[in-house]
């Protein structure tokens, strides 16, 4: 039992080894010395199989390493509930279940981990086209976002967040009529304008979602027109005339 | 090489990832999609008869020209291209909990791995492998990872159900669930994300 | 196809930039020179007879297998038909996360946003609106996102401090405020990109 140990495979005592070199964690290490011994997942001597475990994490200086630590205390554990007396009428629950179902079923894992390597390996050894062309010069698609958008957008994320949200944007009534009256009132000093004109210096959310509301409502009237002169292009609010009906 | 023919091998030259039938439909208004198929068909075939060094294959749910493996090596000897750098065996076996069980959250991951998997997943999410799928409705709603069209090209898969032996796994995976006799194995290795 | 052709092939294939006769000759110790501009020119003639969309060209740093201009313009008309002319929902919620967040990595708008990020991410960049800006000094070195002198051009902003309710929503997509070691605070660790 203690010649078994697979310190000469590991050599070095930083606790980081066993993630980079041999083992990928405790359960990876336990099936290790299940199998050095020649042992049966299912019928696992814990108290054999606990002391080996122990003196490995000792031998390879992974004292630091907490998931190793807490299998080690399971083990322990484990060989302790062991040693209690059983009542042989009772329906005797092995204590050793839950860590037999988790050995096979990470056997598994590693099983398709082998399987995945072997395929991966196989793909690496194709290449792609090493070299791409440039990407096109596209054409510049029509105007696809605005502020308003944004902020919308920006709000369903926050009422998303689930986790206790510090800050949550306070509503307040938008005010469609004074930015009506606004919009108005830059109708009779310019025939044309562009909307940011219209939503003043450094807008809020309100203000802004205001302003484009009431912009609407007054197209919607048939007393400006909204456009925007090229894609990108700021939008822009025009007194509408007789014949331009759209 | 007929002209659809042709349009088909220049876009898969100029891709940087497999293309859907769609995609390359896209290249022609007039072609449908059986057209674009005898085309890629005739491409494949083109490549085997002539003995090209490079083959078109179906991967990630479309197609790609990649270099036969017989001259990997001479090309890395030459240093002319190097092959991906390896997973490491932490990088596989989050992959491999991942691709049976998706949507899957860090806790089960961890659970079966028996380690810490935090920063793997972080790895995986950067080189594009996994991706967060959703939310569990599960305390805290943790994230919820599946796998990427990327891990299916890493690998070289189709699709998932090319996985193995998916339904023994699923059931051996699943060891308290009980299943009912008329799932598909399909549906029952891989469960698409609800959002 | 001569095996060295085969293998000159597969080199230039997987080659990111023209080859000359010499690297060529790195790929079999027994080629010659004169060998390799053999086998180049087989493979120019079959490209050349087969009437394949792509072609062996000479250019000033030696050899390369490019697609012929003729189908250029049907793969980018092709990539332009496959655009949609509005932003999805995602698109818009991931650009908003990104101007308020600004420096800001992939996992960090997906755990925020709770979904994959991905396809998104590339959506906006093709578009213009984002690009990188730099990597996190974290796990992986992450990249990091921001928004472009465009996405202010298209919102009307003369810049960032324009945009409305900066604060209240910057804090409000903030919700971990308090990180643990493992997500890592992105912006603090920000290293402009080296390009």
């Amino acid at each position: 039992m203690t010649s078994t140990a697979p310190t000469a495979a590991l050599g070095a005592d930083s606790g980081f080894i066993v993630e980079l070199d041999q083992f990928s964690g405790p359960l990876d290490l336990l099936l290790h010395l299940l199998r050095e011994e020649q042992l049966e997942i299912s019928d696992i001597p814990i108290a054999r199989i606990a002391d080996q475990f122990l003196q490995a994490i000792h031998q390879l200086g992974l004292n630091q390493a907490a998931d190793y630590l807490e299998m080690a205390g399971r083990l322990i554990r484990l060989k302790i509930q062991m040693l209690l007396p059983r009542n042989l009428d009772d329906e005797w629950e092995d204590p050793r279940a839950e860590l037999v179902r988790r050995l096979l079923e990470y056997q598994q894992i590693k099983e398709i981990a082998l399987w995945m390597a072997r395929l991966a390996e196989r793909r690496a050894a194709r290449f792609a086209r090493g070299y791409l062309p440039p990407a096109p010069e596209v054409p510049a698609p029509p105007l696809t976002v605005d502020l308003i958008e944004l902020l919308e957008a920006a709000r369903s994320v926050i009422e998303g967040i689930p986790s206790p949200v510090l800050h949550r944007v306070v509503p307040r009534p938008l005010d469609v009529e004074g930015a009506t009256a606004r919009l108005e009132k830059l109708l009779e000093e310019k025939a044309e304008f562009s909307l940011r004109e219209a939503f003043g210096p450094n807008p809020d959310l309100t203000s802004l979602l205001s302003t484009f509301l009431a912009a609407l409502e007054l197209a919607r009237r048939g007393r400006l027109r909204v456009m925007q002169p090229k894609p990108f292009a700021p939008i822009m609010v025009a007194r509408e005339t007789a014949d331009a009906t759209r | 090489m007929k002209p659809l023919t042709q349009l088909v091998e220049a876009a898969l030259f100029s891709a940087s990832r497999p293309l859907t039938v769609e995609e390359l439909a896209a290249l022609d208004s007039d072609a449908t999609l059986a057209e674009v198929r005898a085309a890629l068909d005739q491409l494949r075939e083109i490549y085997d008869f002539n003995q090209h060094a490079v083959e078109l294959l179906e991967l990630a749910g479309g197609w790609q020209i990649l270099t036969r493996p017989a001259y990997a090596e001479a090309i890395e000897r030459a240093r002319i291209s190097l092959r991906v750098p390896k997973l490491t065996p932490a990088a596989l076996e989050t992959l491999a909990v991942i691709a049976y069980r998706q949507p899957v959250g860090r806790a089960d991951i961890e659970e079966i791995r028996g380690v810490s998997a935090s920063g793997v997943l972080r790895t995986l999410q950067e080189r594009g492998l996994i991706e967060v799928v959703g939310r569990s409705e599960g305390l805290g709603r943790p994230l919820l990872y599946g796998t990427t069209p990327q891990f299916l090209e890493v690998l070289g898969l189709e699709d998932l159900s090319n996985l193995p032996d998916a339904e023994e796994l699923t059931v051996a995976l699943h060891p308290h669930a009980a299943r009912t006799e008329d799932e598909g194995d399909e549906a029952a290795a891989y469960v698409p994300a609800e959002s």
